[in-house]
């Protein structure tokens, strides 16, 4: 498998870390213990296209979202998770 | 010269005669030759023992397809089981020996199987062995055992050498035969970086064994041209003896080089191509008639091929049995090459061509609409029953049955992503779908069987590659060649066959075997494969699956299309699993990290202790000390008492720096760091998002916006991507910025009473002073030029430091301070002293911080801040992390001082029957304390803070320890913490 | 003043297979490494901030992209206060000096791209991995910095300390392996 | 049909003329008690306990394509009841004593071989985790040995003792433990059940559910048309989060894919089952003779059951590591399954919120060894409505409220289970 890292060009993953969905995004402190459960605990899970981190730890430390098909891993589009393209 | 060695041609060097032996009988075999042409020319057909029915096996083909074959090959006390015959390259003293038999191949006592047959249809041991049930393990299984498995794998370590190796091509070609050279040529012309990957070690694939007329010269003549520019053309290289073996996602794919005269045996290539062609050809198929498994049944490509390309005549009367105009090709090679054909079997009753015309030529007879019913012979074929198109039989002798069924594109490498193949009525057989996008069949792996479209798919291939890539500006290349026939009519079985048919020779499945299976309702082909094993040997079916499947729809009423095939899977070909370990064996099997003052602590004699990657000194014997537990015991009084040293340099460091490093850190620690002092430490908890302490440390404050944090040794990567994640995805507001210093500082813990005046002894003009320097403070500074960091802080409870230097100072560093400290009585202490201090002091480590384990558990609930959101906040308020009666950490004594404890026991009521009722938690870390002369523990206890003082009794069954503990507050020595700050 | 201490003097400051000097890898002692954490619109360095996967040369240092605003500063002196200077003089950069956590290596020859190859999962082709190119990547298993300083096919690696031994293990199994050249037509692959 | 050696000899005199199908493959009746959906061996076993153990008769199992081709198919064919926590070793030693008498009870074969489960230690810190988690198993009843490194050496002299990076200090062993023939299970749960009047369909996938105006489950749609049900079993490991959310439930799973290895036949070499404890590595040997092996998780999601070669060269590099005899040993076949990975690495057995709609996911890598076992609770909790007492931690809510069952302590992370 090769990520397309922005700033790195395309790795073998092996490079990478991975930590899944990036589409649940953390909950304020207020609301609450159902939000924060869902969000720690809850996935969608799709068989298709699915947004997700992988952190590019042998490489330049970037957290990324990278859109990918999870039936035939197809990659179609790699960013910085980092709105400032840190 | 070897009794079947023709006197002239083929591909081999005369003049290099190779000395070989199987089954201790020697034989002469030349340069060129593989094991299998060697044995073929010397008249030796009979070399293997079916795996099932142990019945004479001799050699069906010319390639990696091989079924029967297979054979053991030794290298003095090593030994490689399941090696193809057809693929093993001839050495000089090459020792082979046939496998799967006993006493001898020739006296097979298993045949006895054979006779039993009827007995071992298909499945039978899932329908019997199963009473009494004590008796399987016993008795059935290992007779089963013992019976099954092909070679013998000795104990002995793999001595073999595995290379590694990447490779990058905007073009890879997987095969060179004639499309694949087409290809790549077309494709290097066009200024593509080309990588043409061949199994075998000639390129040329079906033209090394077959004349033709390309471009108007001999195709001999063609291939050596061709191969000479390949080799000329920088952008192209080349691989031979190599297979591809298994594509993966995105370009990826692997292959195995076989290196012969290497310091290393093999080599694993990683490949990531932008486009790759499948030129890997086709397989030819057997026909399923009775006794079809004789030695002296082979395909007719392959009798063509030992003919031809080895100048090894496969016997003295050949009758080609074949549907496939390919069949009758190969006859008048074979016969062109001085073999000897005296029959042709077609069971079509016409052609496009004149058959007789050809027989007559070759001086054999034509049985047309005929078929062979039967095979004579056991041990090698002596005669063969024909049923001619009136249905008369007649007996033919015959020692050699060159069969052709068809062809099987070989497109297992396009499966690999999941594109199921689709049946082909054209070619009577499976092509890949459209949508194997990673791959683009080309020639006959694509069934376009013709040398004319195979050259022409190549260049085409080439051209839309170059197209793709963007290099259009070369004309298109194009090949022309002769015509040729290439029409099939299948005959999946001869249904009047009077002995057992066999579809996959290695798994001695048979035509009746496929009948049962469907009778019995395995009709689906994964099922007809799991149930009967067809296709599950080491050829994974190449001969056999095509014609299992075809038979499974006959029996079970659907069509072949309908019925379907199996997905390949990888690898193509069988890899050995060394291959994919390369160097990363023995201790090499992961890297090791040493610390700075590694070697210094080797001068001490210390003993080593694998922490991770790391090695770390886990304590330094001297002179006299018998056993760890003395040596351990004197470091940790020294320390106690005067000063002792450790290397902590293994700790994860992380520089956090920016206007907002506070925020940050208030948002990954659950107490606030943002109010911390510049020139102060604090000890910082962690928890993981749901509410899990995840690790601990210090947390110092150098400047206004520059902090220094330390994780556990164990942690340390892991809590710098959690860093890395906070602060660029959950926090990209905060402007601050983090950098693992984990490798630049050798830091070391300088514990002890006397550990101030042993560092003021080596900082002179430094201020250290209590007052001046108070427990948990941090200062820069800098030692004989160098910086140096100084941390007040302590694991042991004792007045402590931390001292640390660039790691490339740190040897010097650590001498320094013994030289500093001799007066003192400094004593080096390794990570069991280390253990046995915090334990004496209560602080949770690595056993105590088990993932399994909350803030509250670890008695760290006070730290919680209520003011703020960070990471684990409101997880870690659920009732079910707070609640009292979860397993907390308390101290441990045994009631009886000379007791001695363990970790890993558990704690029950005393006097309470054992059971997992009544468990009342576990202990985690243990140590013999030095201060109180017993063994003390820390445990995580049922409710254990309320509960000081009651007794349970220590359960340690699995290590016979047994006896009773009294639960205490979990800190031993100097509970009011005067020491420290002293 | 304090003598540094190489990590490989134990086993060897350097490795050649062929036992000459044509083909090795070896210690580049005596630079001082610090890394630096600079926004684009922070002030300048005394050199060009270097694109992604490129190097820069300034006066005293080479800059080495490692990241999203993160580069390596490599000091030709070995000055063990390098990372509080360069703090000094670039106000709004964020230094960590960084010169214990690697060591340095320069590996030349003939095969000296084969065999790295053979670690690094990057395409190290000439007219890819061109001049001035750098990368963070790993190498067998371990994390290193790789460039490519200038025309020759050398290449210079930045190995964390502490991996040091392992690394040269990993160089001196390459090498015995056998470069990827051996027969006559995949010599090539070096142009590949 | 009853299976027997007599039954066997007979057939053979008479040219297996007299076999019939194992199993019924039925068309789908309008409707049933209970639809099992997914017919791999936890479907089956469940509708075979339903039938057997809870008297319910009118059951279907839907499987989409050809039963047991899914995880069951697809696994190393590991059994033990080795576990650490409180929720799941009474679970996995139900599961053991059932596959301990599941030829009898299913008068199939399934080669159910207990030749000894052996965990390596390479660390005092390992040894005492082993040691906690021994005396667990002991305190519920379970057979748990901790070896020492000579111990070890008797058992398996061909581990690597001499040459390793992180050497062999000792094992846990669990006796009983084993492998059985994966394929056999289901084989022998399906022919059973259907003896017991089960509808077995294959090639019928579920496309929808059918739910009556409180929102209760009342059927399935399917590609073999409508099918009412009173109650609806989900066991589709690998397929779950995609069926549920027909349903319009969000599970605390991913999927992930875990690759599965076996090399050429030999003859015997590996007495049972090892397991590396530093790396990622277990092996057994079938009784074919083939090296059953595996390891680690790819570690990204996956619906495509085949992996990647970095994992490949991990697994390799762990039996290397442990037993550089396997060599030149060749790697035969690889494949990848689909696992439900929750997310505390342990499974769920339990109602949803939905009226009638049942759940069995979450298995991680248990899913082999737990079959008999997630068959009887899941049949139990489908027929009595409330939980097997041996699986009454595997609640659904057990992750919002914090009462997670995590054996190795990696938290909400299942790449790391």
């Amino acid at each position: 498998m090769r990520i397309p890292c922005p700033h790195c060009g395309a790795r073998d993953a092996q490079e990478f870390a991975y930590r899944g969905d990036a589409a649940p995004s953390r909950p304020d402190l207020d609301s609450g213990q159902a939000a924060f459960a869902d969000y720690v605990y809850l996935r969608d899970n799709p068989a298709g296209h699915i947004q997700e981190y992988w952190h590019h730890t042998q490489g330049c430390r970037a957290w990324l979202i990278v859109t990918r098909d999870t039936r035939t891993h197809a990659i179609f589009s790699a960013r910085f998770a980092g709105e400032r393209g840190e | 010269m070897s009794e079947f060695r023709l006197p002239s041609g083929g591909a081999i060097d005369r003049t290099k005669p190779l000395r070989f032996s199987f089954d201790g009988v020697d034989y002469e075999g030349f340069a060129g030759d593989t094991l299998a042409s060697a044995l073929i020319a010397n008249g030796k057909h009979f070399v293997a023992r079916s795996f099932k029915y142990h019945r004479p096996r001799g050699i069906l083909s010319a390639g990696p397809e091989e079924p029967s074959a297979l054979i053991t090959l030794a290298h003095g006390e090593h030994e490689e089981p399941n090696a193809l015959a057809t693929t093993t390259w001839l050495r000089n003293g090459l020792t082979a020996r046939s496998q799967n038999n006993w006493p001898s191949l020739d006296l097979d006592l298993m045949a006895i199987n054979g006779w039993f047959a009827p007995f071992f249809a298909a499945g039978f041991y899932y329908k019997t062995f199963m009473w009494p049930g004590a008796l399987w393990e016993r008795l059935y299984e290992p007779l089963i055992r013992r019976a099954a498995g092909l070679g013998k794998l000795n104990a002995q370590p793999d001595e073999r050498c595995y290379d590694s190796a990447h490779v990058f091509c905007d073009l890879l070609v997987i095969g060179a035969g004639p499309a694949g050279l087409a290809c790549a040529l077309a494709a290097a012309r066009a200024g593509l970086r080309v990588l043409l990957i061949e199994q075998d070690r000639a390129l040329g694939g079906r033209l090394l064994s077959e004349n033709h007329v390309i471009d108007g010269a001999a195709s001999a003549t063609w291939l050596e041209r061709i191969e000479a520019e390949l080799a000329s053309l920088p952008s192209v290289t080349i691989l031979r003896d190599t297979t591809l073996f298994a594509a993966y996602d995105h370009g990826a794919f692997a292959a195995l080089e076989r290196i012969e005269d290497g310091y290393a045996q093999q080599r694993l290539w990683r490949i990531v191509a932008k486009r790759t062609v499948l030129a890997t050809g086709a397989h030819e198929r057997p026909i399923v008639f009775g006794g079809n498994d004789a030695p002296g049944v082979m395909l007719a490509s392959a009798v063509e091929t030992y003919a031809s390309r080895f100048a090894a005549r496969a016997g003295d009367a050949i009758t080609v049995f074949t549907t496939t105009d390919s069949g009758w090709r190969a006859a008048q090679n074979i016969a062109n090459s001085g073999a000897r054909i005296v029959a042709v079997i077609d069971p079509r009753m016409d052609a496009s061509f004149d058959r007789a015309a050809l027989c007559d030529a070759m001086g054999a007879k034509l049985f047309s609409g005929a078929h062979i019913a039967g095979v004579r012979g056991k041990k090698r074929v002596r005669a063969i029953d024909i049923v001619d198109r009136s249905g008369s039989r007649h007996v033919l002798r015959t020692d050699i049955i060159a069969v052709s069924g068809g062809w099987n594109p070989a497109i297992g490498i396009g499966c690999h992503l999941g594109a199921r193949p689709i049946w082909s009525d054209a070619i009577h057989s499976f092509v890949l779908p459209s949508d194997a996008a990673h791959v683009s069949p080309i020639g006959a792996a694509a069934g376009h069987f013709s040398l004319t479209n195979a050259l022409m798919d190549g260049a085409n291939a080439a051209n839309l590659a170059a197209e793709a890539l963007g290099k259009t500006n070369t004309p298109p290349v194009i090949f022309t060649a002769d015509q040729e026939n290439v029409s099939v009519t299948p005959l999946w079985r001869v249904k009047d066959s009077n002995s057992k048919a066999f579809v996959d020779l290695q798994n001695d499945v048979t035509d009746f075997d496929i009948s049962l299976a469907a009778r019995e309702g395995f009709t689906s082909v994964e099922h007809l494969k799991r149930y009967t094993t067809l296709g599950m040997g080491v050829d994974q079916g190449k001969t056999s699956n095509v014609n299992g499947f075809a038979l499974l729809a006959e029996a079970s009423g659907k069509d072949i299309a309908e019925a379907g095939t199996i997905l390949a899977r990888p690898p193509y070909a069988p890899v050995a699993i060394g291959a994919f370990a390369g160097m990363h064996r023995d201790e090499h099997f992961r890297p090791t990290r040493f610390t700075p003052s590694h070697e210094w602590a080797e001068e001490r004699g210390a003993v080593f202790v694998d922490a991770g990657e790391w090695k770390r000194a886990q304590w330094y014997p001297i002179e006299g000390e018998s056993d760890w537990l003395q040596s351990v015991t004197r470091e940790a009084s020294a320390v106690r008492s005067a000063v002792g040293i450790c290397d902590v340099s293994t700790l994860g460091k992380i520089e956090v720096q920016g206007p907002d490093a506070g925020a940050l850190l208030d948002f990954v620690y659950v107490n606030r760091m943002s109010n911390l002092q510049p020139g102060r430490v604090r000890y910082g908890l962690m928890l993981r998002e749901d509410g899990f302490a995840l690790d601990d440390g210090s947390v110092a404050r150098f400047s206004d916006q520059h902090f220094f944090i330390t994780t556990t040794t164990a942690n340390a990567a892991r809590v710098m991507q959690h860093l890395d994640f906070c602060r660029q995805v959950l926090r990209p507001d905060l402007d601050v910025s983090t950098a693992s210093a984990t490798e630049q500082w050798a830091q070391y813990s300088v514990a002890g009473p006397k550990s101030r005046a042993l560092l003021q002894r080596l900082l002179p003009t430094l201020n250290i002073s209590n007052a001046v320097f108070p427990h948990m403070s941090a200062l820069m500074t800098q030692w004989r030029g160098i910086p140096l960091r100084l941390y007040r802080l302590s694991f042991s409870g004792e007045l402590a430091y931390e001292i640390a230097a660039p790691a490339h100072y740190g040897d010097a560093l650590m001498r320094a301070l013994f030289e500093c400290g001799a007066e003192f009585g400094v004593t080096p202490y390794g990570t069991e002293a280390l253990g046995v201090l915090r334990i004496e002091k209560g602080h949770a480590a690595g056993n105590e911080f088990s993932g399994q384990t909350t803030a509250h558990d670890l008695g760290f609930g006070r730290l919680l801040s209520l003011k703020r959101d960070y990471i684990g906040r409101v997880m870690a308020e659920r009732a079910a992390l707070t609640d009292p009666m979860r397993l907390r950490l308390v101290g441990l004594r045994p009631v009886d001082p000379q007791m001695r404890l363990t970790s890993g026991a558990h704690l029950l009521p005393i006097g309470a029957a054992p059971s997992a009722s009544v468990d009342d938690g576990y202990v985690t870390s243990v140590a013999f304390s030095p201060s109180l002369s017993h063994w003390i523990a820390l445990a995580l206890v049922r409710n254990g803070p309320n509960r000081l003082g009651e007794r349970l009794r220590f359960y340690d069954p699995v290590r016979g320890g047994n006896g009773e503990v009294e639960l205490c507050a979990p800190v031993f020595v100097d509970p009011t913490g005067e020491r420290v700050r002293g | 003043m304090v003598e540094p201490l190489s990590p490989l003097l134990p086993v060897a400051p350097s490795y050649s297979p062929t036992g000459d000097a044509s083909e090795i890898c070896a210690e580049t002692r005596g630079a001082a490494i610090a890394s630096l954490h600079v926004r684009p619109d922070d002030i300048s360095l005394g050199a060009p901030l270097p694109a992604p996967g490129r190097m820069t040369r300034g006066e005293t240092f080479t800059l080495i992209s490692t990241g999203p605003c993160t580069y390596f500063a490599v000091s030709d002196g070995a000055d063990p206060m390098f990372g509080a200077q360069l703090a000094a003089t670039a106000a709004g950069a964020r230094i960590a000096d960084q010169s214990g956590a690697y060591v340095l290596m320069r590996i030349h020859g003939g095969q000296a791209r084969a065999i790295l190859q053979k670690g690094v999962f990057i395409d190290l082709h000439p007219d890819v991995f061109t001049p001035h190119a750098a990368a963070l990547t790993r190498c067998g298993r371990i994390s290193v910095v790789l460039w490519r300083a200038d025309e020759a096919l050398e290449y210079g690696v930045a190995v964390p300390r502490s991996y040091a031994r392992s690394f040269l293990d990993w160089f001196a199994f390459a090498c015995r392996a056998g470069t990827v050249a051996r027969r006559r037509d995949c010599h090539r692959q070096r142009h590949l | 049909m009853r299976f027997s050696i007599f039954r066997l000899a007979r057939e053979a005199l008479t040219g297996h003329r007299g076999w019939t199908p194992h199993w019924r493959d039925a068309a789908p009746k309008p409707a049933y008690d209970v639809i099992i959906v997914g017919g791999g061996g936890h479907g089956l076993a469940t509708a075979y306990y339903l039938a057997k153990q809870y008297g319910v008769r009118n059951i279907a199992v839907l499987e989409k394509g050809w039963i047991g081709g899914g995880n069951a198919g697809r696994n190393t064919t590991i059994i033990r009841s080795n576990y650490l926590l409180d929720g799941n070793i009474p679970f996995y030693e139900l599961s053991m004593k059932l596959w301990e008498r599941q030829e009898r009870d299913l008068n199939y074969n399934t080669m159910v071989s207990q030749r000894g489960v052996l965990n390596l230690y390479h660390s005092d810190a390992q040894r005492d985790a082993y040691a906690r988690r021994g005396n667990a198993m002991r305190l519920h009843g379970v057979d748990a040995e901790l070896l020492d490194a000579d111990g070890v050496r008797r058992m398996a002299p061909f581990l690597n003792f001499d040459h390793a990076r992180f050497p062999i200090r000792g094992g846990l062993l669990q006796r009983r433990g084993g492998t059985a023939r994966h394929d056999a299970v289901v084989w022998g749960y399906a022919r059973a059940a259907s003896d017991l009047g089960v509808d077995i369909i294959q090639n019928c996938e579920v496309t929808g559910f059918m739910r009556n105006a409180n929102g209760a489950m009342i059927g399935v749609e399917t590609t073999r048309g409508v099918i009412s049900g009173k109650k609806i079993g989900l066991s589709v490991a690998g397929a779950t989060s995609r069926v549920a959310s027909y349903a319009g439930l969000r599970l605390p799973i991913e999927s992930h894919v875990l690759q599965a290895f076996v090399s050429e036949g030999l003859k015997p070499l590996i007495p049972g089952v090892v397991t590396f404890g530093a790396g990622h590595f277990y092996i057994s040997q079938s009784d074919k003779g083939g090296l059953v092996f595996g390891g680690d998780i790819d570690g990204y999601n996956s619906y495509a059951q085949r992996g990647n070669l970095p994992v490949v060269e991990d697994v390799c590099e762990g039996g290397m590591a442990l037993m550089p005899m396997i060599g030149k040993a060749r790697l035969l076949r690889s494949w990848g399954g689909i696992m439900d990975m929750s997310m505390d690495g342990s499974p769920i057995i339990d109602r949803t919120p939905i009226d009638g709609l049942y759940l069995n996911t979450g298995w991680c890598y248990g899913g082999f060894k737990g079959t008999p076992g997630a068959g009887l609770c899941f049949a139990h909790l489908i027929a009595r409505n409330e939980p097997h007492e041996a699986a009454k931690a595997y609640r659904l809510d057990r992750f919002a409220h914090g009462y997670v069952i995590d054996e190795k302590g990696q938290g909400a992370q299942p790449n790391l289970h």
